[in-house]
């Protein structure tokens, strides 16, 4: 299927643009329509690398399981954790209910500002001086400090489990260059087991994988449906283009 | 004089919300039977140039909306209407849902809405109030100034609000069974 | 919306007197139509917690004298009632940072303060200036009778003055320079 050309739109974050993606194409939000769409989602992380450290951090997560569920579709023979199944249906709810709360905006939208109700000024009313106990110096200074305590931090803090996922994606298209381009027949299997630490690692390499498929640095085939993913490379291999 | 008659004398004058509860103390009724003279009250009121608009346990008297252009001509503050999309994306699960956790509006955006949240809250659009289930986090809900934007008198006029809420409580519902693997 | 109505909104909203010309001309219709209008209101009014009052070519809504022993009661209580965090919170921050914006203090406080503000004007406590730097605006500083309740012959003199001014300056510009990106 041809990529979609996305627009330079500004999307308010990873559910935003897959919305965006599957309505364009007038698909139901089901795990046909996340495989569908899942290049476009790719391509257009690709051409937006100007996202904050956080926003891609979401971004890649969401990345991570749209790659799980087309590669489900491409393998259907790829076995799903229970983990891995329940973030593919979590994602679909999020999805429905995202596109719910969109379709009701459109009435916030349509009524914000149009007729609004006013309220009562204030009537005028000579003031009567009339402190409080608790207005005492050092209730006052303690106070301040609070305030000051209080006022807002720049930037949350990045969970640190995000920041680890994004830079193991790095790390793994890396690896599995490395591995590619020494001409090493290997398979999905031996690839993802050097990692088995870490569930998110399969996902990673998946998409590691995926990328490199698409950028046409890899061949892909399976002989029979049970077996497993042979990876070659087809000539030259360069970096993959991640700019 | 009759009871809705005191209860109107008593928003007017505060021209701000006021609990129910609070509307019964000061007439030394039980809160029944403010919820009667409020019933009454809007009754009286309907047709009129001043309406009641009720938000969960608050009341206020509010111009009705009918007459917002011409109060708007008369008025030299300028209602900033622009929401942005974060903004009307955010306002319109807090309308529809609230209270609500912040972890849910990030849950249902995808996104941080930590700055959004505090721009909302400074425009007066929303409040945050203690989570009475969890005294360590917050509730964002409606204000009173959200409605008068809006310009409607209960929660219940907005459109598909009945309908939504259902829908919405369901996703719920198995949301917070998955927040435990979270 | 009949006349009656909408001389009612603009009165409810107004909420001190309005001489009957300029209800005319904002309603665009003579003044002795407006004098129609206006008893029709005053029938409908009758009986009700809001009435009609009416000085020389002034008029403007009020509460019934039925109600006045209530609301003798109730503007009391609002003076001896507890400033609460919120509004000591808010009290601080114009002792330190005034004359101060509203929108400042809002910024500051991550909420809005509107409320909170009507209640430290009615108490004497703070008061609110013309904005010299924009006309549309207001500032809001301490109250002499504050001041010298405090036993403070400056603000200079409040504990850890500089610093703390310092502190909420430095705030108050990076909020203006994120705003411009949200």
């Amino acid at each position: 299927m041809e990529p979609f050309k996305i627009k330079t739109e500004q999307f308010e974050g990873p559910l935003d643009l897959l919305l965006n993606l599957i309505e364009k194409r007038k698909l139901h939000i089901n795990d046909i329509a996340l495989a569908k769409v899942t290049d476009d989602f790719i391509t257009h992380l690709q051409q937006h690398q100007e996202y904050p450290m956080e926003q891609s951090a979401h971004f890649i997560l969401i990345a991570s399981t749209l790659l799980l569920i087309k590669s489900k579709s491409l393998l259907p023979t790829l076995e799903l954790t229970e983990e891995e199944s329940q973030s593919i249906e979590d994602l679909e709810k999020r999805l429905k209910e995202y596109q719910r709360i969109k379709e009701l905006s459109v009435h916030i939208q349509k009524l914000f500002g149009v007729a609004p109700i006013y309220w009562k000024n204030p009537t005028k009313r000579e003031p009567i001086f009339a402190p409080d106990a608790s207005m005492t110096m050092d209730n006052l200074y303690e106070t301040m400090k609070s305030v000051l305590l209080h006022l807002p931090q720049k930037k949350e803090k990045l969970p640190e489990a995000v920041v680890r996922q994004v830079i193991s994606l790095e790390d793994m298209i890396e690896k599995l260059t490395d591995r590619v381009t020494s001409g090493l027949r290997m398979t999905f299997k031996e690839f993802s087991s050097e990692h088995k630490a870490e569930k998110v690692n399969v996902i990673v390499s998946f998409l590691a994988m995926l990328e490199l498929v698409k950028n046409g640095l890899l061949k892909v085939d399976q002989q029979g449906t049970f077996d497993d993913i042979h990876m070659e490379t087809e000539g030259q291999v360069g970096t993959p283009r991640y700019m | 004089m009759p009871l809705d008659a005191q209860i109107e004398s008593i928003l007017f004058w505060k021209g701000e919300p006021m609990k129910v509860k609070k509307l019964a103390e000061t007439l030394n009724v039980e809160v029944g039977v403010i919820e009667q003279g409020l019933e009454s009250l809007a009754a009286k009121l309907a047709g009129r140039g001043v309406g009641l608009v009720r938000l969960e346990d608050e009341v206020s008297l509010g111009t009705s909306s009918e007459s917002s252009e011409l109060i708007a001509k008369l008025t030299k503050e300028e209602l900033v209407k622009d929401l942005g999309k974060a903004g009307l994306e955010t306002l319109t699960i807090i309308l529809y849902k609230g209270p609500v956790k912040r972890s849910d509006i990030d849950y249902i955006r995808g996104v941080n809405s930590q700055f959004i949240l505090r721009n909302l809250l400074i425009r007066g659009l929303i409040e945050r109030v203690t989570n009475p289930s969890d005294e360590r986090t917050f509730l964002y809900k409606p204000t009173f100034d959200l409605m008068s934007y809006l310009g409607v008198a209960s929660l219940k006029d907005l459109p598909e609000y009945d309908s939504s809420i259902k829908a919405l409580e369901e996703h719920l519902v198995t949301q917070t069974t998955n927040e435990t693997t979270e």
